[in-house]
């Protein structure tokens, strides 16, 4: 951890230099709430997928960072997989959001894992795995999350295509005894 | 004789939930266990799966708005806290001071009702009812409050996109300012009860302990990593709404016993001093709060054609009585219903931090540890969806005609 | 040094009033139904729920005069509890269904759908003339 | 011989009869008064009435991997053994009916049987917690039988250092209550002893804070999981009876007192008094050591409960003992 | 004395949740607390389905707990009643389509009374079980 804290447009230079080509484009959001409008940092990154490990392990070497969640997005031809990190916590409007953004195309769905440097990333990349329907190169447990084990082969649930849910899938839980219960109604009366 | 069989070599392997009296909510722990240890720990969630996140691609904002309060029914305000300021970011929706004012003293009352609620459940995994019921005594007290300011004591129904749908009008101030007069008193009153019990302290002291780096590595929220004594808190690192002009430090039980543990008794230090801290917050926030409009878009519908029209995405973070929750929301153009909603809750961060804490611990202090993470699986499971292989669908509606049958047939018998 | 501090507490309750409300009645009546009919004729009281606030979101209530079937409600219901019958000129509301977020209500521009204060709403048959409303 | 046959008899039907109807007002008694203590109305009286004869109606399943002959004996066993500790108690003031047939070391082994009988149950119902809940009731009952034991050898060793014939015997004990046979270093002594009787009961009747062979929270009600209808009807029974005989076994070590003699009255007000002032021992004993142990305190680990007993319980005793020995020497 | 009136003298209730959102979990545990105390009517809330006569169900039935809703409800001896509380165990409520639901609870095992809202009130929770005895006392009757 360094002692001096780096301010936002330094965090992105030193991806920059540690990241080169690899950094496809770079974003600071600063927005503020509340009366006394603390200003709070976003980092918005966009890398290439083989650089991920640098990019975390860059992270780490500002501070070790908190990861939130992996969140992705079926944008079409490929998959957005989103990185949200926070860095610099526990001093008082000092934390910065850095999120990694990296798109995966269609026809190869393999990512590295980040667990080694960051071990708590397992439940997250577990999930993307189930629901997306990606592969995470040498994740330590490799086993479905959420879903059963008897979940169908082939079907992921956050993808918009022809993998993601089917219509027929769909139980319409506010239809049941519907019409009995009309013709329940009518009889009464 | 049958105790030696037991702890020979081999251990056993027992499956603890989905339903289990000390878990209110399903989610399976699959423990191997030597004699009254745990050596193992699997875990095996998704009970609770109810594909919210892609319920949400199929409906409006508002409708999801409803949704994601009802993504637990303890978070309620704290999820969808998370999920406007996600989609106001995205849509640039300005929300006005009096409605962050608001928001701030709605989730800080949440945060007490939750604590409490826990301290009772954590009782009561401990086997002291008397001390539930007296934590909750407290805790229906300030239900009775939220259900005066809201019009409901579970999902109030308050928060919707660019603002608050209810004030609090000046004559409700009487109201509110006694009820957080009394809880001042009984807190103490509780605090007496928790940490002064000799019988609370033996069996919570050094059980279910987490490091600093282990809390740190897995990512862990909330009251447990502040009870390893890291003092992160997104209300103070990361302000939001009104706690940017609050002033709020994050609790760590250095501020009570000096040290930390990082065991099950700090956990009860930080979310008793907690409660503290909220009843100091709330009475800050009615001091401070300015007059003003409580949102931009009094139209329903107004709001729903500017969100359809946004174009982005955007973050919304919250420090709910369990830790950080965290939405992700991309809204494209033209389009009702949201490209994609990411929820991360509390108990999804703090889930592997249970196999940390009980290997190595004892049957009895499963459902403490287990509870001391203050775990909300409704949360944790929103997101998969299950479905049967055609084989098994058969065979449960077999087995649900046959189970019909027989109820007809205890008709019968009844009659 | 052993304490419990839970004891003289205890103890001193034994002597204080119970916190409960003895709603409906203190102890179980011999029959419930026979108990419900004497309520109704006003031979036995019943022991009232706590009150509830004003602005308590309970079941919902519909007027179907003036109302334009004008679906906002419909559009705005996270539950989907509200069908609307364009020819007749009202909508179906299914109480069963309803989460009572009080949305429709405050979109409606006729006011023709509001919150009652009634929670003790119970039921055998999730889909009777009480639970759907039209 | 004859005379003792009868005696069994009419002992057995009337004992059962009491075990039943005065475990059911003690129930009723201890559920009232926990409710009271947490701020709440409470059931009625009746109550545990009404919970009996409702299981004894309904469906008793046995389940699957179940030994059946076992699990289905284990609560009538537990309820037997039970009734027969009555036999060898003495009740206000009366003597035990089957006096001179079985002393204190004989009540020791048959308030052992009904828990051997849970433990039997709960291994032969075949579910994992049922079997972790059996084998922590063997691991309590190792550990309080450690301080019982205790308690049972002081009273016999001063009844026979004070010159008194049958020192095992109930009947003797009854009639000398102690506290006249000793100095004031001895009743320091016999004290402590109460105090670990006291500590000891909750856990021979598993209930709370050392009920963890039942942790509702922890094992699903433990050792009774599996048990539904009529034969967990037989274990609320033996439970309900099992607190008359220890709460009757300790008041008639403690506090074997009469006040009749204090009454010129005839005989038949004499007995009214006598079983009155009982039940009021009955119920003050309960008081302090059931219901108000159970309200206030948290459930223990089973390594505490196991500490507890051999060191806190065990010091108890020994310096209890060690302190009426010292007041024989004296 | 017929069964069922002994039953409704003393009502032990087991607790099952299918994927609620917790609302109405918390819900059923407050109104067991002093301020409602069904204690005072028998009432209490057991650990194992074998000494339950009534389950209470929340929530919308998500397939993975389809099985065991379903297994709780045979182990739960004769005669039982199922209640259901909270407005997604009766419909779905704001999960009233999703492929991981095969809810409503009524679609999976036979319920007796329904208690909507989101969530009830603990008073209303107690008014379910008052309109179960009134069911139970009708059948008894006929």
């Amino acid at each position: 951890m360094n002692d001096n804290i780096l301010t936002p447009e330094q965090v992105v230079e030193q991806f920059q230099q540690c990241l080169g080509d690899g950094l496809q484009a770079s974003r600071i959001v600063k927005r503020s709430e509340g009366l006394k409008s603390a200003e709070s940092i976003q980092i918005w990154l966009t890398i290439d997928k083989t650089k991920i490990k640098i990019a975390v392990q860059q992270l780490c070497d500002i501070q070790y960072p908190h990861l939130s969640v992996i969140s992705g997005c079926d944008m079409g031809e490929g998959i957005e997989l989103l990185y949200h990190f926070f860095i610099y916590y526990g001093v008082a409007r000092g934390e910065y959001s850095v999120t990694i953004r990296t798109t995966l195309p269609k026809t190869d769905l393999i990512i590295d894992t980040i667990t080694d440097l960051i071990p708590g990333a397992l439940t997250s990349e577990r999930e993307k795995q189930e629901f997306f329907g990606l592969q995470v190169l040498n994740i330590p447990d490799s086993r479905r999350m959420f879903l059963p084990d008897d979940f169908p082969e082939g079907v992921y649930p956050w993808r918009k295509d022809e993998t993601g849910i089917k219509e027929e899938m769909v139980k319409k839980l506010h239809e049941v005894g519907k019409a009995e219960g009309a013709q329940r109604r009518a009889k009464n009366k | 004789m049958k105790e030696s069989v037991v702890s020979a070599k081999k251990p056993i392997k027992t499956v603890i939930g989905p339903i289990h009296p000390a878990l209110k909510e399903p989610i399976k722990f699959i423990f191997e266990i030597d004699g009254e240890k745990v050596i193992k720990v699997d875990l095996a969630p998704g009970h609770n799966h109810r594909g919210l996140e892609w319920m949400a691609t199929r409906r409006n904002a508002v409708q999801t708005l409803y949704v994601s309060e009802r993504i637990c029914g303890i978070c309620s305000i704290s999820h969808s806290i998370a999920y406007c300021r996600a989609i106001e970011q995205a849509a640039d929706i300005e929300v006005p001071v009096r409605a962050d004012y608001l928001r701030t003293i709605f989730a800080e009352m949440e945060r007490i009702h939750s604590h409490l609620l826990w301290a009772g459940v954590a009782a009561l995994e401990l086997g002291f009812d008397t001390l539930f019921y007296k934590a909750w005594e407290v805790r229906e007290d300030l239900m009775d409050l939220l259900e005066y300011l809201t019009g409901n004591r579970v999902n109030y129904g308050v928060l919707q996109i660019g603002g608050v749908r209810r004030d609090i009008t000046p004559d409700q101030h009487a109201r509110i300012n006694k009820s957080l007069l009394n809880y001042t008193i009984l807190f103490d009153e509780l605090y007496d009860m928790f940490l002064e019990d000799t019988v609370l302290r033996m069996r919570c002291r050094d059980t279910g302990v987490l490091t600093p780096e282990d809390a740190l590595k897995l990512c862990t929220v909330g009251p447990v990593i502040r009870a390893s004594g890291i003092a992160t808190d997104v209300r103070q690192d990361f302000p939001y709404c009104a706690y940017g002009d609050l002033d709020i430090k994050a609790i760590t039980p250095e501020a009570l016993a000096g040290e930390v543990h990082g065991d099950v008794f700090d956990r009860i230090i930080v979310r008793l001093l907690e409660v503290k801290q909220s009843i100091e917050i709330i009475q800050q926030s009615m001091k401070k709060m300015p007059i003003g409009p409580l949102t931009n878009f009094p139209k329903l519908m107004v709001l729903l054609n500017h969100i359809k029209q946004a174009e982005g995405e955007g973050i919304g973070r919250h420090e709910a009585p369990r830790g950080e929750v965290f939405h992700y929301i991309r809204l494209a153009a033209n389009q009702e219903s949201p490209l994609v909603w990411k929820v991360k809750a509390s108990t999804y961060s703090n889930a592997m931090s249970w196999v940390k804490m009980l290997e190595g611990e004892q049957i009895a202090d499963i459902p403490i540890i287990v509870a001391s993470v203050d775990p909300c699986i409704s949360c944790t499971d929103r997101v998969a969806m299950v479905d049967k292989g055609r084989t098994s669908i058969f065979t449960q509606d077999d087995l649900r005609r046959l189970s019909r049958k027989k109820t007809e047939r205890i008709r019968q018998g009844l009659k | 040094m052993f304490r419990l501090p839970m004891v003289p507490r205890v103890l001193k309750q034994l002597f204080n009033k119970p916190a409960t409300n003895p709603f409906p009645a203190r102890h179980l009546p011999k029959s419930i139904t026979r108990f419900l009919e004497k309520v109704a004729a006003g031979k036995a009281e019943l022991v009232l729920p706590l009150e509830v606030p004003e602005g308590f979101r309970g079941k919902i209530g519909y007027n179907p005069e003036g109302c334009t079937a004008c679906s906002l409600c419909a559009r705005v219901c996270p539950a989907n509890a509200i069908e609307v019958n364009r020819e007749e000129k009202t909508v179906t509301v299914y109480a069963g269904h309803c989460i009572q977020c009080g949305q429709c209500t405050e979109v409606c521009p006729k006011n023709n759908l509001f919150m009652t204060k009634e929670f003790l709403t119970a039921t055998t048959d999730r889909y009777s003339e009480e639970m759907v409303l039209t | 011989m004859t005379e003792i046959f009868l005696k069994l008899i009419i002992g057995v039907v009337s004992m059962t009869a009491l075990g039943i109807v005065g475990g059911f007002i003690i129930q009723g008694v201890d559920r009232k008064l926990a409710a009271l203590m947490q701020a709440r109305i409470g059931p009625l009286l009746r109550q545990p009435w009404w919970d009996f004869l409702k299981l004894m109606r309904k469906e008793n399943v046995v389940p699957e991997h179940a030994v059946p002959w076992v699990y289905n004996a284990a609560p009538i066993m537990a309820f037997a053994s039970v009734i027969t500790i009555f036999l060898y108690l003495p009740f206000a003031g009366f003597n035990p009916l089957m006096e001179g047939y079985g002393d204190l070391i004989l009540i020791m082994y048959l308030l052992a049987m009904p828990a051997l009988a849970m433990v039997f149950g709960g291994f032969a119902s075949g579910s994992p917690y049922a079997t972790i809940g059996a084998q922590r009731e063997m691991v309590t009952m190792i550990g309080y039988e450690l301080p019982l034991g205790a308690i049972v050898i002081s009273f016999a060793w001063k009844m026979a250092q004070s010159g008194l014939a049958h020192p095992f015997s109930l009947k003797t004990i009854a009639a000398n209550p102690i506290w006249n046979l000793v100095g004031p270093f001895g009743i320091i002594g016999f004290i402590l002893l109460l105090l670990a009787m006291i500590v000891v009961t909750p856990a021979e009747l598993s209930k709370g804070p050392f009920d963890a062979p039942e942790a509702k929270s922890e094992l699903a009600e433990g050792l009774l999981v599996e048990y539904s209808g009529r034969n967990l009807a037989m274990f609320y029974l033996a439970l309900g009876a099992k607190m008359i005989a220890m709460l009757g076994l300790t008041v008639a070590l403690f506090f074997p007192y009469t006040i009749s003699q204090y009454f010129q009255v005839d005989t038949t007000v004499k007995i009214v008094i006598e079983v009155l002032f009982y039940i009021i021992k009955i119920f003050l004993v309960m008081f302090v050591s059931v219901t108000l142990m159970r309200v206030s305190m948290a459930r223990f680990r089973i390594t505490q409960i196991v500490e507890i007993y051999w060191k806190l319980g065990g010091t108890m005793t020994f310096l209890g003992l060690f302190l009426i020995m010292l007041d024989g020497k004296l | 004395m017929s069964i069922s009136k002994a039953l409704n003298k003393s009502l032990w209730v087991y607790h099952v949740n299918t994927g609620s959102c917790n609302g109405c979990d918390i819900e059923i545990v407050a109104a067991i607390t002093p301020r409602y105390d069904p204690e005072r009517f028998g009432i209490k809330l057991v650990g194992t389905p074998r000494h339950a006569d009534v389950i209470l169900v929340t929530g919308p039935v998500t397939n993975k707990m389809k099985d065991k809703l379903l297994r709780v409800y045979h182990q739960t001896p004769d005669p039982k009643l199922v209640m259901v509380i909270g407005a997604c165990g009766v419909s779905g409520g704001p999960f009233y389509e999703s492929y991981t639901l095969s809810g409503p609870v009524d679609d999976v095992v036979p319920v007796d009374v329904y208690v909507p809202g989101c969530p009830p009130r603990p008073e209303s929770i107690i008014f379910g079980v008052v309109t179960a005895l009134k069911k139970l006392e009708e059948i008894q009757k006929k």
